[in-house]
């Protein structure tokens, strides 16, 4: 029993201090106040979730130091709000998309693993040539800006691509899929041949392109007309889909060179930043968006706000009474996804290998090959589901904050205090960072308006504004100085 | 072994003498006076190239040669930019006392900083020192200090003596900054050869074993994030002068993360490696900006990305590795900075 | 020959650019022990390596049951049924001595199937079956890193130096231990303790300067005095 | 920074006819001992323990180690001589007990101390500078105890007299030849012969050998041998060595510990030992009785 | 990071929302009358301009408004010559990306390279402040545009640095009067930096001078606002705050992309129903992505292309649509007087870019814009201009015609006082 304290007085000091911390705070400010910071300080937390939790994933468990996780995260919303208010802009390119991994798939399937090694490099240029040639002259900003901007004021069909031309691109990209799959695959004597039900794989991603195309204009009319709420779970599901795809093409392509070199991987990280953000500014424009409501959380009207969340669930009201003060419904649903989120992960580290796997890869990746065990493709999927819940997360997130290029640099710094405030490599560590941090960030507002009461001063001392803003950071110095590795790090 | 010593010599010599001469030569080839028009365009750009080399190189004594990873380097960067500034403009003080304060006060602050967030080491440590950086960053920007810091304006207007003035005495700030230049890389260099800058190298690699051996390793430590912020504190005090200007920014992450760039594109753990960065980064950016305007960025991150990719122990690591043996050791030197982000 | 399960064929192995196997050559027949001998450095370590697709030959080919391997990522290696016990242990330091273990699993109930097996062999490791492995006593990890490459069924085991750090009276019954696997699978051990790569092997291959020297039956090398000297030092 | 510690406790046997007195300079702390202490003991731990949560790795151990021996510790896995090293060499703190250096008490000594009370030890998992050559990890041994480890003014490649100690270490292990490559791609066997420089660079006057035959080739033991025995008689250096190796310990050792579950289960002179029942139970099995090499 | 943000000062800005009915004072009605521009092809020296913009960094949005105004701007000045005295102008365009040691930078490169004699722009303040600088050290012009910090032309005050654009105490000053109308119980929300704090400042001032009363903080420092930090993104407290504080007119000043969660909190939390909230307003499309949550609200409009009838404005208008395909934007007309004051002086000069006849030739200047008459006070470089307090319909209209006028403002009633350091001797 002794043990069992001793070993565990950090938590212990640290669950007196918070109940300390409780009592005080709630000798300083009237319940509807506290319960406000208190609801500001969850909202926040779940907020810094979203973004935490992938991050953790990616950063305790493989060690790699996403710095491209905020841009993951805002991609992410980019994605979610288009197909919720603007889905010609993915309509006319995921058709794309889909034929060129559709081509690279169908090269894995071709028996060009027999050519020669030196064809390699003509190939590749080849397969540059023809997919220049396939999007000569397709333009995405167009796409991207104009419905979003102005309302629906232009006719659907403007900035799109005539069937013909659309098909013949579609067509053109798959062929340039196909050339550059070869050319990856010749050349690696022992890729062996799929089995032939694979085929139904490519030819069905295929299929489906060439389906879309036609389809475009009645498609964006199906979708927009969607009630917000199935368009707003269709974001949802876009967004993270989308993301993970990002976020297992960035491994396999630019991290999974350089495990060997864990600095370089930051670094890699740090130019995707650069690209990510300039790519989106690219395509949507340097300016932000604001993302409507879903119904479900929007409705104002007489009998708003809704008394309590029983209400709420019939009335949809945009916001709920909490002790005589509106709270936003939305938040509801932040938080929601937040312990939704945290649940999910634990169980599947818990009660799946995965988690094993990727602490032992870490650790000693050879060893890991050694027993027979892809670590590769486990370390691609984790950072899949990484960048897909960054990217959940975004979608989120957008309709709270808006949606701009600067998105997710804000919170990253912040996921990354909260990672490390929970420790490395604990998952429990990392939700507990993001709810310390969130709270802070609350009691730091909250201290800024009105100052601190202490008993033995008659009256509040009063901080700047900056106060806030340092508040994660002060924690963080703070808890790192007192448990260097964390709350719930491993001590050495 | 004494060939090659001078032959290396005589590189660096050669590096200096044409560094020396190369205002001249612009003026030569533009037919420009070198005070004016294109010669002084490009003195100004190698002015730049000298100051973030020595902050690169700062940079690297504590991550190439202590294995201190950091993310906070921007905070001796910047207090040294705003002291320099504050001395200046509000203190009316003289440039020589104003240079010896940003010593002393980079010594005071290095100290400090390190015995705070020494006790922990890796990832965190790059965390605390990050929190630090923020904290000055936030009081760069706060409002409280506006008189003194000019808040998110910055510190504008910084009267920079008239007998070095960037703008009307360029050719003379030039060699004031190449000499600077030499001479920080010379003084870190002899640190690095000495027997402390070898015990730093051990604590790189293994520092409980270099504890076993005997070594009171954050003792070392502290030296080495003294004599590196001292040098960035100069870095940023320089940079101030030459920006006339001292803001936010320079407190900042992105600071760090370039001097971190320019380490690791030079090539870590070699002097020559960052200061060779600095100018790759400096004029890379430049051309960039002048051939693709405004996608520049965009073009830089790609470039840059393709440079991590393909020439992995950047450029002094890469040209190394033509003699043999030096693949195993660059690989082992990036295998012992696992240590960073794990711990055993 | 029909029963030879490992066939290596003039492998030629670079680590960076420096050239360490410089032509190395051995047949392991099926259900014998092969001692693989030869003084620090002579790239025992690293045929293994090979073997296992850790260090890919750039030339030659190895061949597990006639299928050519050289080439193939590790994992695939084992999953054809090689175990391999590495030099230097690599226990997951912070992974528990069961997740060790079940981490070799290959289907699921391996575990379940050897652990009796296994911790017969191996108290300790049941003693310290929840502690992390890096916290094991440097035999105890020894011994961990062994009994993983028994987790799994494998035709073939790949064994760097198992003695080291044990006591003796574990080493003998891993000798004891060994023979009696050496009835299901076949083993190809690399052993500085020549007493005990005596006991153990059938056949021996020594390696000198990353080249296959000699080859031939373990009890004949027993008495050959002259190439003990030459290429392992004092017997 | 003085040598000892301030607080020495009373010695539990032997007694001291001098006291050092304080603020002694760094340099007469090196190498002779202050004061005459009349004791056989140059090592001594009192009912020394530790325990890892609930695991008792090292239990109430008393041991003595006559000062110019050669004492050899050995065990089945898991018994605890490790964690005994780490003890006596300050590498972890104990849960109860003392270890005392020519009596004084230096349980509480902070670890880079250590080096400079003359105690020098190597490791049973290498434990070196992967990125340095070979050379440097040994020149670093053999600067630490030295006085230039703050001089900022001159290139360590001129302390000759460091690096000519470095190089006298590698001969006697016998890898001067390697000495300029880099240490992490040494062959496994050279690794441990390179932990052995540092141990001997070092300079130490009590060396902790943990498993040094461990990964060596067959043919590098008799070097082995040779060079503890040197060291044995040229100078008056105590060895502490841990090891498997029975041949080895046999004919080293003068006196054995025998470690079991972290208490001494016996201790006596080597023809004892290996007679001895218990221990041939515990340990040895039948294998050394077969005359293993 | 948090850490590198510049802040975009010239974004959206805080008004108070009156009700009275507008009374546009008579609109300017002078026409453009370019000078005589010589018709030949111009033949001498090229004069350069350095046009320092934003194409990247966060105030991206900013730089073609700022680019298409200054050309349309020469080619209405110079009736589509490009030419000044017989000198064509070169305009060389440098991307500051936000970034002060970019801009730095890059003026020297413009001055330094491309060999220019003028330097004009800048959306960022910090980038302003520094080009600014370097403009003196040079002895060259420098037209600041549309970087809104008052020290431009106060604290950090050179000869050599003029103005094309407003600064925020002139935004503030535009809605004090017509707020009281509105309620007499003020408060405020800023952000907590140099942008928010001025502004603040000088609405608490006019606001004060007026008859109106702060709820809250009522000191000069306190300036009646609830100063909340520029990174937030939770605003309950602080709008609990002021929802509590029984105000009946909140002025809100926020910059950058905070004041989407902050305009919807408000709506969430029924801001919107018990006081009038008066902002500032931003570019169409921002106003589009980003304002929906308050409609109703009323504010200042830097400038808006639907608000001013006279011939200028109606060139500009139809000339961008026609180039761009777009009407001109917020920063547009900034832009374009840069454009118009540089080639009036060099006319004056006979198109000598020397920093001396400059200064004489543009001190006191008045010229016909976009918005009419304005005029570059003597005594401090201020532009004085009219200004405008609209009030916001929708945010939907398919030519963004967004706005119904409040009040027209004469550059006088919204002259900043002259905020040179006294120590320079210059304010009267
Ligand atoms: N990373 C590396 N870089 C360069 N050389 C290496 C590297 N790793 C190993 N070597 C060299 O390869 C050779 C063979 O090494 P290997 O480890 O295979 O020897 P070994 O026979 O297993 O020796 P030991 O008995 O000591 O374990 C050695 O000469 C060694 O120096
Ligand atoms: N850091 C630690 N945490 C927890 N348990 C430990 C730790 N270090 C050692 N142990 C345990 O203490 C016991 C003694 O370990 P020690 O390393 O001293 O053994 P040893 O006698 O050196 O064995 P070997 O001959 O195998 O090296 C072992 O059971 C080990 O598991
Ligand atoms: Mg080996
Ligand atoms: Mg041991």
């Amino acid at each position: 029993m002794i043990e069992w304290i001793q070993r565990r007085r950090g938590l212990i000091a640290g669950i007196v201090a918070a109940i300390l911390f409780a009592v005080w705070a709630s000798s300083q400010y009237e319940p509807r106040v506290l319960a406000s910071i208190l609801l500001s300080g969850l909202t926040l937390g779940a907020l810094y979730f979203l973004v935490t939790s992938g991050l953790s994933l990616i950063f305790g468990l493989m060690d790699v130091l996403n710095f491209a996780h905020g841009t993951l995260f805002m991609i992410g919303a980019y994605i979610g709000f288009t197909l919720y208010a603007n889905p010609r802009l993915l309509l006319n390119t995921l058709p794309f998309v889909l034929a060129f991994v559709a081509g690279w798939l169908l090269a894995r399937w071709l028996p060009f693993s027999s050519l020669p090694a030196g064809h390699r490099r003509p190939l590749w240029v080849v397969a540059v040539l023809v997919g220049v040639f396939a999007v000569w002259g397709f333009e995405l900003a167009p796409l991207a800006t104009t419905a979003l901007s102005s309302g629906g004021r232009v006719p659907t069909e403007q900035a799109q691509a005539p069937v013909g031309i659309f098909i013949a691109r579609t067509l053109g990209l798959a062929i340039t899929g196909l050339i550059a799959g070869a050319a990856f695959v010749i050349g690696s004597e022992h890729a062996r041949r799929p089995a032939n039900r694979d085929l139904a794989w490519p030819l069905g991603l295929l299929a489906l392109a060439l389906i879309i195309a036609p389809l475009r204009l009645s498609a964006e009319g199906w979708i927009l007309a969607l009630d917000s709420n199935t368009r707003f779970l269709l974001a949802l599901v876009a967004g993270a889909g989308g993301g993970a795809a990002l976020g297992g093409l960035m491994e396999w392509s630019l991290i999974r060179p350089l495990y060997s070199r864990p600095i370089y991987q930051v670094l890699v990280t740090l130019g995707l930043v650069f690209v990510g953000t300039e790519l989106v500014k690219g395509i949507w424009g340097p300016g932000g968006y604001f993302m409507e409501l879903p119904a479900w959380f929007s409705r104002r009207g007489p009998s708003c706000p809704s008394p309590n969340l029983i209400a709420w669930l019939q009335d949809n009201c945009a916001s709920i009474d909490v002790l005589g003060r509106p709270f936003p419904s939305y938040r509801i649903f932040i938080i929601a996804l937040g312990i939704a989120m945290f649940i999910g992960i634990a169980v599947l580290l818990r009660y799946t290998r995965l988690g094993m796997i990727i602490r032992a890869g870490v650790q000693d990746g050879e060893m890991v090959q050694a027993l027979g065990i892809n670590v590769r493709r486990v370390f691609t999927l984790v950072f899949a589901l990484g960048a897909g819940l960054a990217a959940l997360g975004g979608v989120a997130a957008a309709p709270f904050l808006g949606i701009s290029p600067g998105l997710g640099q804000e919170f990253q710094l912040q996921a990354f205090i909260a990672v490390v405030i929970g420790g490395m490599g604990s998952f429990t560590g990392a939700a507990m960072g993001a709810l310390l941090v969130g709270l802070a960030r609350a009691f730091g507002d909250q201290m800024v308006l009105t100052g601190i009461q202490l008993p033995w001063m008659s009256e509040a001392m009063t901080f700047s504004p900056s106060i806030a803003r340092a508040s994660t950071v002060l924690i963080m110095a703070l808890v790192l100085l007192l448990r260097p590795a964390g709350l719930f790090g491993k001590k050495e | 072994m004494r060939d090659r010593f001078t032959s290396a010599q005589w590189a660096g010599l050669t590096l200096i003498g044409g560094l020396i001469i190369f205002p001249f030569v612009v003026s030569l080839f533009s037919g420009q006076p070198v005070g004016e028009g294109v010669p002084k365009f490009w003195q100004g750009m190698l002015i730049q190239v000298f100051i973030l080399a020595v902050f690169a190189m700062s940079y690297d004594i504590l991550m190439g040669y202590t294995g201190i990873l950091s993310f906070g380097h921007a905070l001796f960067f910047g207090t040294g930019a705003y002291t320099i500034g504050i001395l200046l403009k509000h203190a009316g003080w003289d440039l020589g006392s104003a240079l010896l304060a940003v010593i002393v006060i980079a010594i005071i602050q290095s100290l400090i900083i390190g015995l705070l967030s020494l006790r922990v080491s890796g990832v965190y440590f790059a965390m605390v020192t990050l929190a630090f950086a923020q904290m000055f960053f936030l009081l760069a920007e706060a409002t409280d200090f506006r008189q003194w810091t000019g808040a998110e304006d910055g510190l504008q207007s910084i009267p920079v003596p008239a007998w070095i003035s960037p703008t009307t005495e360029r050719l003379r700030f030039y060699y004031v900054t190449l000499a600077f230049a030499i001479v920080m890389y010379l003084l870190a260099r002899q640190v690095v050869n000495s027997p402390t800058g070898r015990v730093m190298m051990a604590i790189r690699d293994n520092e409980t074993r270099a504890k076993v051996l005997g070594y009171h390793t954050l003792t070392f430590k502290l030296i080495a994030i003294t004599v590196s912020g001292v040098m960035a504190a100069l870095a940023g005090a320089f940079n101030a002068l030459w920006n006339l200007n001292a803001n936010p920014a320079v407190l900042g992450v992105g600071t760090t993360i370039n001097a971190l760039l320019m380490t690791i594109i030079g090539g870590v753990g070699s002097l020559i490696g960052p200061m060779l960065g600095a100018g790759v980064i400096q004029l890379l950016g430049y051309w960039l900006n002048v051939f693709f305007g405004p996608s520049w960025p965009l073009l830089f991150g790609i470039v840059y990305i393709l440079i991590v990719l393909f020439l992995p122990y950047g450029i002094v690591g890469t040209w190394r590795l033509r003699s043999a043996g030096w693949l195993a050791m660059w690989r082992e030197r990036s295998r012992s900075l696992i240590r960073f982000f794990h711990h055993p | 020959m029909s029963d030879v399960l490992l066939e290596v064929d003039a492998i030629h192995t670079f680590i960076g650019q420096f050239h360490i196997l410089e032509g190395v050559s051995l047949k392991v027949r099926a259900g014998s022990i092969t001692a693989l001998l030869g003084r620090n450095g002579a790239g025992k370590t690293t045929t293994l390596r090979s073997i296992m697709g850790l260090n890919p030959p750039r030339s030659g080919s190895i061949r597990l049951a006639g299928e050519p391997i050289n080439g193939r990522p590790a994992y695939e290696i084992a999953q054809l049924g090689v175990g391999y016990v590495p030099e230097h242990r690599a226990i997951f330091r912070d992974l528990t001595v069961e997740e060790n273990l079940r981490l070799a699993e290959r289907k699921r109930g391996d575990l379940a199937k050897r652990s009796d097996f296994i911790m017969a062999l191996f108290p300790d490791l049941k003693r310290f079956y929840r502690h992390p492995g890096g916290k094991l006593s440097g035999g105890q990890q020894q011994m961990l890193a062994i009994a993983r490459a028994l987790v799994a069924d494998n035709r073939l085991l790949l064994i760097d130096e198992p003695s080291e750090g044990l006591a003796p009276i574990i080493v003998e019954q891993i000798v004891a231990a060994l023979r009696q696997m050496a009835a299901e699978t076949t083993i190809l051990l690399v052993e500085q303790n020549f007493a005990m790569a005596a006991q153990l092997a059938d056949e021996y291959y020594i390696l000198d300067d990353g080249r296959s020297v000699q080859h031939g039956r373990m009890a004949d090398l027993v008495h050959d005095h002259a190439t003990i000297d030459k290429y392992l030092g004092a017997g | 920074m003085e040598c000892g510690s301030q607080t020495a406790a009373l010695p539990a046997t032997g007694f001291w006819l001098m006291i050092p007195h304080a603020g002694q300079r760094n340099a007469e702390c090196e190498g002779t001992p202050q004061g005459v202490y009349v004791s056989d003991w140059i090592i001594e731990t009192h009912r020394l323990t530790r325990d890892f949560g609930s695991l008792r790795a090292v239990d109430q151990v008393d041991l003595q180690v006559r000062a110019g021996s050669i004492h050899a510790i050995i065990g089945p896995n898991g018994a605890g001589k490790t964690t005994l090293f780490n003890l006596i060499s300050g590498y972890i703190k104990p849960t109860a007990g003392r270890v005392l250096l020519r009596g004084q008490d230096i349980t509480r000594v902070p670890l880079h101390r250590m080096a400079h009370l003359g105690i020098g030890r190597s490791f049973q998992i290498t434990n070196i500078f992967p990125t340095l050559t070979v050379l440097e990890n040994v020149r670093l041994a053999a600067q630490a105890r030295g006085r230039d480890n703050f001089r900022l003014w001159t290139s360590a490649a001129k302390l000759r007299a460091y690096t000519e100690r470095a190089l006298a270490a590698l001969h006697q292990v016998g890898l001067h030849e390697r000495a300029l490559q880099i240490a992490a791609t040494l062959p496994h066997g050279d690794k441990r012969r390179l932990e052995l420089a540092i141990l001997l660079a070092g300079d130490a006057d009590i060396l902790l050998l943990d498993e040094p035959t461990a990964g060596m080739a067959t043919e590098q033991v008799p070097m082995l041998l040779d060079l503890l025995r040197g060291i044995r008689q040229g100078t008056n250096k105590t060895i502490l060595i841990v090891e498997h190796n029975m041949s080895v310990v046999m004919s080293l050792a003068e006196t054995i510990t025998v470690m079991h579950q972290g208490r001494v289960l016996a201790e006596g002179s080597p023809a004892a030992i290996s007679a001895n029942q218990a221990v041939r139970e515990a340990y040895l099995g039948t294998a050394f009785a077969g005359g293993q090499p | 990071g948090g850490g590198q943000t510049a802040q975009p000062t010239a974004a959206p800005q805080p008004t108070a929302a009156p009700t009275a009915a507008p009374q546009p004072t008579a609109a300017p009605t002078a026409a453009p009358q370019p000078t005589a521009a010589p018709t030949a092809a111009a033949t001498g020296e090229p004069i350069v301009v350095g046009l320092m913009t934003d194409n990247s960094g966060l105030l991206a949005i900013y730089g073609p408004m700022l680019e298409r105004g200054f050309t349309l701007g020469l080619e209405y000045a110079t009736n589509g010559t490009n030419a000044v005295a017989g000198r064509p102008i070169k305009v060389v365009v440098k991307d500051t990306a936000s970034n002060p040691e970019t801009g730095v930078a890059l003026a020297r490169e413009a001055i330094e390279s491309d060999g220019a004699d003028v330097l004009v722009g800048s959306p960022s303040s910090p980038v302003a402040l520094a080009i600014s600088a370097v403009a003196a050290e040079n002895k060259i012009i420098y037209i600041a545009a549309p970087a809104a910090t008052p020290a431009l032309t106060g604290d950090n005050f050179n000869i050599y640095t003029f103005r094309a654009g407003r600064t925020s105490v002139q935004d503030a000053l535009t809605m004090s009067a017509a707020l009281l109308q509105t309620g007499k119980k003020f408060i405020q929300i800023a952000q907590d930096n140099a942008f928010g704090r001025g502004s603040a400042g000088a609405f608490y001032l006019t606001v004060k001078a007026l008859g109106g009363e702060f709820v809250l903080n009522d000191t000069a420092e306190g300036a009646g606002t609830v100063f909340a930090p520029p990174d937030t993104t939770d605003f309950t407290p602080y709008i609990n705050q002021l929802l509590d504080s029984g105000a009946e007119v909140l002025i809100v000043t926020w910059s950058g992309t905070g004041f989407v969660p902050m305009f919807q909190q408000m709506q969430q939390l029924g801001v919107f129903d018990v006081m009038t909230v008066a902002t500032g307003f931003g570019d169409n499309q921002t106003m589009v992505n980003g304002y929906a949550d308050a409609i109703g609200s009323v504010g200042v409009s830097v400038y808006h292309y639907s608000l001013f009838d006279n011939p200028v404005n109606k060139w500009l208008t139809e000339r961008h649509k026609a180039a761009y395909g777009t009407p001109p934007d917020l920063f547009t007309e900034s832009g374009f007087n840069a454009a118009i004051m540089l080639v009036k002086a060099l006319e004056a000069t006979k198109g000598d870019p020397a920093a001396e006849g400059m200064i004489a030739a543009l001190e006191g200047m008045t010229f016909d814009g976009p918005k009419g008459t304005y005029t570059v006070r003597a005594s401090d470089h201020v532009l004085l201009q009219p200004m405008t307090l609209v009030r916001l319909l929708n945010t939907n209209d398919p030519d963004f015609k967004f706005f119904e006028l409040v009040t027209l403002f004469t550059p006088e009633q919204t002259a900043p006082p002259c905020m040179v350091p006294a120590a320079m001797n210059r304010c009267p």
